[in-house]
């Protein structure tokens, strides 16, 4: 290869993502540093690297965010350049500013277009300037109930608020009418203020089913702006999407053009460099309105990859090394259709209530057109304290029925025990008639999954059939032939440490 | 061989036979013949249905994986508890827990009310969202435990109910 | 899904390529049939798919080869398509005649087409009236030694001896000298009538230095004919190819052009339909010269699917069911890096001597761009019954460096235990300075690797510190301390049978 | 803990100690720490080298795959012989086996003829390729056990020889 880019990448996150980033550097025969909180000692991205430290307690500000820390250990084992993935500091504009002073590239946009986009209000008074269409609704942070009252009588109920310096639901509450708003801005701003530290909310015209639509856009340092097409993220629960895809099925080809003049009119206006992602909300009769633009690389980043080809983290590190966007990324098309489905640590059958515990059993789906983007393995503890993301399962084929087919198959495949996920809810939500024809709106789970009841009980036979199979793994045939006498074999135990440490007795 | 599992309350039997490629398990009126693909995978046959299952065994439960549906079976202790199953708590429907450890954001009922199955109870925050806890069975709010603003773990019952006996 | 195409197809075949259409298959909504012989009872292909039934015992004459019985097979469980897959009978004329006279759909093409192009020296014929480059040689088999010398002599030494009904490397000799022509005629003949039934051989020009480069083409019942590009695949070891790339370093696009077009040329002349591909020896001055067309999917048409975005079994049913080439599959262009390594059971380490016994463990490489074709698992016994094809590992990069890192990366994530394979030599291949400059002729192994060795030596030490963790499973930690006394569990044998047998006894 | 494995006739001693995380084992002058991962997985550190290897036992042998190099590693059984290794039958030179089940197709040499090291000496097929097979050490021709179109298992030596002893 003849340009490597950097010397050594620190990827400055943990779990799929920094996978995502080591993977996109031993391609490029980059070698890569994983910073870890002592709660990931053992964790995917810490032994996949080829050199981790730790950084700190589990406690995401002693260790994930510690900017002190990270650049500290960026210069002591000569890193020049940082990526910071999705979610903990991809979007503070302290980290570019501290990697500036330290000398470090840091790989995303710079601290002030971070700061402009980060504020919601602000991002919209300047896209609203730039002639990007925008929902009606406060123009800036209400500061007394009288005034969200008042923009809730002029936009029309039903309204939206929002956190100002939210993003995935958090510290959001759609309000339908009057009586309920002032219990709804302070739930919000209580949200606002757990999750981001600051409670300041605004209010907006909700548009009833509508879509979530956002564009790709790649920024180079030489004056390049481009869009790589749409995403349709609007399978959402409790404002936290989970199944997106690519080509939406909602989009003429003039419309996606329009759009897509629109991402590249906001990702300029802002000053943008590097990957990003310009959200709007597509109505019902073609309109479209600017939601926000997120500074990082996106959870959903991979269905775009799988029908453009362009490897998206390859681009943000080829893009923050100076080098323009290449000739092969400028030609790029929509190939075929594909969906993700985000394999999260949450119960399907009981309202997506967080779950946490040790992976006992982990496979993947493999086959032509399938893509896994995981961290984690069997043995894995998924706590509380991180991102309940565990793996994200990718599709592609050459039409929409096909991929969605595929999918089915797919999270059917998906093996993991141990801890909950809402493989069997994607399935169902898949094979519901509704998606198949493509009429997938953010209330589509609101509308048509609010009555699903899985019996389990139906099963429960067979799964008292395996079980007693399986039992036969459990007990240990030396010991002796009576039911009584069975017990667990010492070995029997997933978790590598616990053999060392019983033997070690 | 026998054994014994725990589903949502209910205890499920089972017969095993060992077969020459693989063992024939009695449940009621089924017979299911399994086969172990791998360590943890099976592939079982009954009725002309054809079905690869996944399964643990860890601690005192069975982990199972059927088509994307995650099943949790209890094992029955010699004495005759059991601490396993999605269903073992469920006759536990007069205590509010967390459903993860957090911190109480807002109670929602006081002592002495009385309150309808579905009745939003608490809200408990983790994992930087809001859980919203209902009553699993109508009652009368018999004890509260916790305070706003108190960190919860899963142990300790948040409130405590004195359940309305129903006809059953 | 609109039209599902066929009810039910029997998939004529095993292993990977067993599993390739059944996934297919899956993939349009169309239930599926595996055929297995005693020897493959518990074989991933027949668990997959659908239905599965026993069709006879392991020789493949008396099971996957046997026409009427699988015919039987198709009418009695209501199947109206029969998938031949490539190997045993995707090349014998006998099974579409048969299922004609059944009123069974054969997804290939016509029984004459493929008599025309099974037959090595009637193909050069009809090909060179058609105005195909061939290379220069014998226009028909020889019947004495006389005609061999006389042909070998015209056309000048090195000379290449071919079974006029082979493939695959088998019935074919390179003679440098005269003195040496009759035995590798001998030999030639002797590999020809035990692979083929016949005997039959012929005589061309050895062309040094070539590059194998073959196009993959397309025909529907419509009159539409295309080429989706070509596959390099100069890496073969006793000229079995075990390396494929697309697109090839050595095409221009003026002579991708022109080399596609005659491959489209080769395709109706032959009144082809269906997936087939036309091999053509390149030459280092960019000459071409056609070799044969071989009627079926290829081995290594992953790496086709991967830069074109086209299913090409998909593609195959659905022309067998009387589709038109969709204009998806019409518009295609190459984006970016392909590359194919096959995974056979054979010692990399010891000239590639055929592998036999139980697969112990199996862990396949997941991650962006990375695709696994397997025909196997844990506890799968590898016979000698069969090919020896295990598996194919394929990747997708945006260009060939990143690529081979991906493919590198990736086959040191795969890991097989308790049979060898020839991943070590393969990342060797991938390593070597001559493959990454693209310099890959037919004769790269030969020339480039036959000074290999690899020192087991070297890491036998580390070998040994991992065994003596590994045996921690294998004792029983309950029968005590002392070495002396440590014996195996019953419950650590791969093998899910001997559990059940253990108990039973 | 000690183990003793076999390797291209070598024996290979090893000492094992558990630690807070896994165990260190001692080759030689080398000291590897190893952690499993999964079952099968471990993860090894020495000397700043950190691998990812996988390794099985099975029957008397363990199976490893470092980088993708396959080795395979004899374990001596308790009256000291082994069976396994893949230097284990390197000992035999002195026997011409066929490298599978297969069909002689073609003898090359005579009992009684003195062949060197490399020399071919069958051409067996198996799998529908034909596979030479050549002396291992130079000697004479001892005995041949088959003729020309014989089935063969890998049982049973094709040709004996009488090994030329060298200074050793």
């Amino acid at each position: 290869m003849a340009d490597k880019y950097f010397k050594k990448i620190l990827v400055a996150n943990r779990g799929e993502i920094a996978m995502r980033v080591i993977n996109a550097c031993r391609l490029l025969g980059i070698p890569t540093l994983a910073v870890y909180s002592t709660a990931d000692k053992e964790a995917v991205h810490t032994r996949s690297a080829d050199e981790a430290v730790e950084i700190g307690p589990p406690p995401p500000n002693e260790s994930y965010l510690a900017i002190d820390r990270i650049i500290d250990v960026a210069k002591q084992f000569d890193c020049d350049a940082i990526h910071p993935g999705y979610g903990f500091l991809a979007e503070n504009p302290l980290l570019p500013e501290a990697c500036g002073k330290a000398g470090i590239i840091f790989i995303g946009p710079s601290a002030d277009a971070m700061r402009l986009l980060g504020n919601k209000v602000q991002s919209r008074i300047k896209m609203a300037d730039a002639g990007v269409p925008l929902i009606p609704g406060m123009k800036s942070a209400g500061a007394s109930l009288e005034q969200f009252e008042e923009a809730a009588e002029k936009a029309g109920y039903p309204v939206l608020i929002k956190a100002a310096a939210g993003g995935g639901g958090k510290g959001m509450r759609i309000v339908r009418s009057a009586e309920t708003l002032k219990e709804s801005i302070e739930a919000a701003m209580r949200e606002a203020k757990n999750a981001f530290g600051d409670d300041t909310v605004y209010l907006e015209k909700y548009v009833e089913n509508p879509r979530h639509i956002e564009f790709q856009v790649l920024a180079d340092n030489h004056g390049n702006t481009i869009h790589l097409f749409e995403r349709e993220c609007s399978i959402q629960r409790r404002h936290q999407k989970i199944i997106e895809e690519t080509p939406s099925t909602a989009l003429t080809s003039e419309i996606r053009e329009k759009m897509g003049a629109a991402a590249v009119k906001v990702a300029e206006a802002a000053g943008y460099r590097n990957a990003g992602t310009v959200e709007f909300l597509y109505d019902t009769e073609g309109g479209f309105y600017f939601l926000e633009m997120n500074t990082r690389i996106q959870v959903e980043h991979p269905v775009t990859e799988m029908v453009t080809g362009v490897d998206l983290v390859v681009e943000q590190i080829r893009i923050a090394a100076g080098e323009p966007i290449s000739d092969y990324v400028r030609n790029i098309s929509q190939r075929g259709h594909s969906i993700e489905c985000r394999i999260y640590a949450e119960d399907g059958e009981d309202n997506f209530m967080p779950s946490s515990g040790k992976i006992l059993y982990n496979e993947e789906p493999v086959g032509p057109g399938i893509r896994v983007d995981s961290g984690v393995a069997a043995g894995t503890m998924v706590g509380v304290e991180y991102d309940p993301i565990l793996a994200k399962l990718i599709v592609h084929a050459p039409d929409r029925d096909m991929a969605i087919n595929k999918m089915i198959n797919a999270l059917k495949d998906y093996r993991i025990l141990g801890i909950k996920t809402s493989r069997r809810f994607m399935i169902d939500v898949l094979e519901h008639t509704e998606f198949r024809s493509g009429r997938t709106y953010t209330s589509f789970i609101e509308t048509h999954m609010a009555g699903r009841k899985v019996d389990t009980d139906e099963v429960s036979s067979l799964a008292a059939a395996v079980s007693s199979a399986a039992m036969m793994r459990k007990v240990n045939a030396s010991v002796g032939g009576g039911k009584k006498e069975m017990r667990p074999s010492p070995w029997q135990t997933i978790g590598p440490w616990e053999i060392g440490m019983r033997i070690g007795k | 061989m026998k054994n014994e599992f725990i589903h949502n309350d209910e205890l499920i039997e089972t017969e095993m036979e060992i077969t020459s490629d693989g063992v024939d398990v009695a449940v009621g009126d089924s017979t299911y013949h399994i086969v172990e693909l791998t360590e943890g995978k099976y592939r079982v046959e009954a009725n002309g249905m054809k079905k690869t299952v996944c399964c643990v065994v860890n601690a005192d439960k069975t982990f199972l994986d059927i088509d994307g549906l995650l099943i949790e079976l209890g094992i029955p202790s010699e004495d005759g508890n059991s601490s396993g199953g999605a269903g073992a708590v469920a006759g536990e429907k007069d205590k509010i827990f967390a459903p993860m450890p957090g911190k109480i954001v807002k109670l929602l009922v006081k002592e002495g009310e009385t309150v309808a199955e579905k009745t939003p109870m608490v809200i408990v925050e983790a994992m930087k969202m809001e859980h919203q806890v209902n009553a699993a069975a109508a009652g009368v709010v018999k004890k509260i435990n916790f305070a706003d603003g108190d960190q919860v773990d899963t142990e300790t019952p948040i409130i405590e109910l004195e359940i309305e006996e129903k006809e059953e």
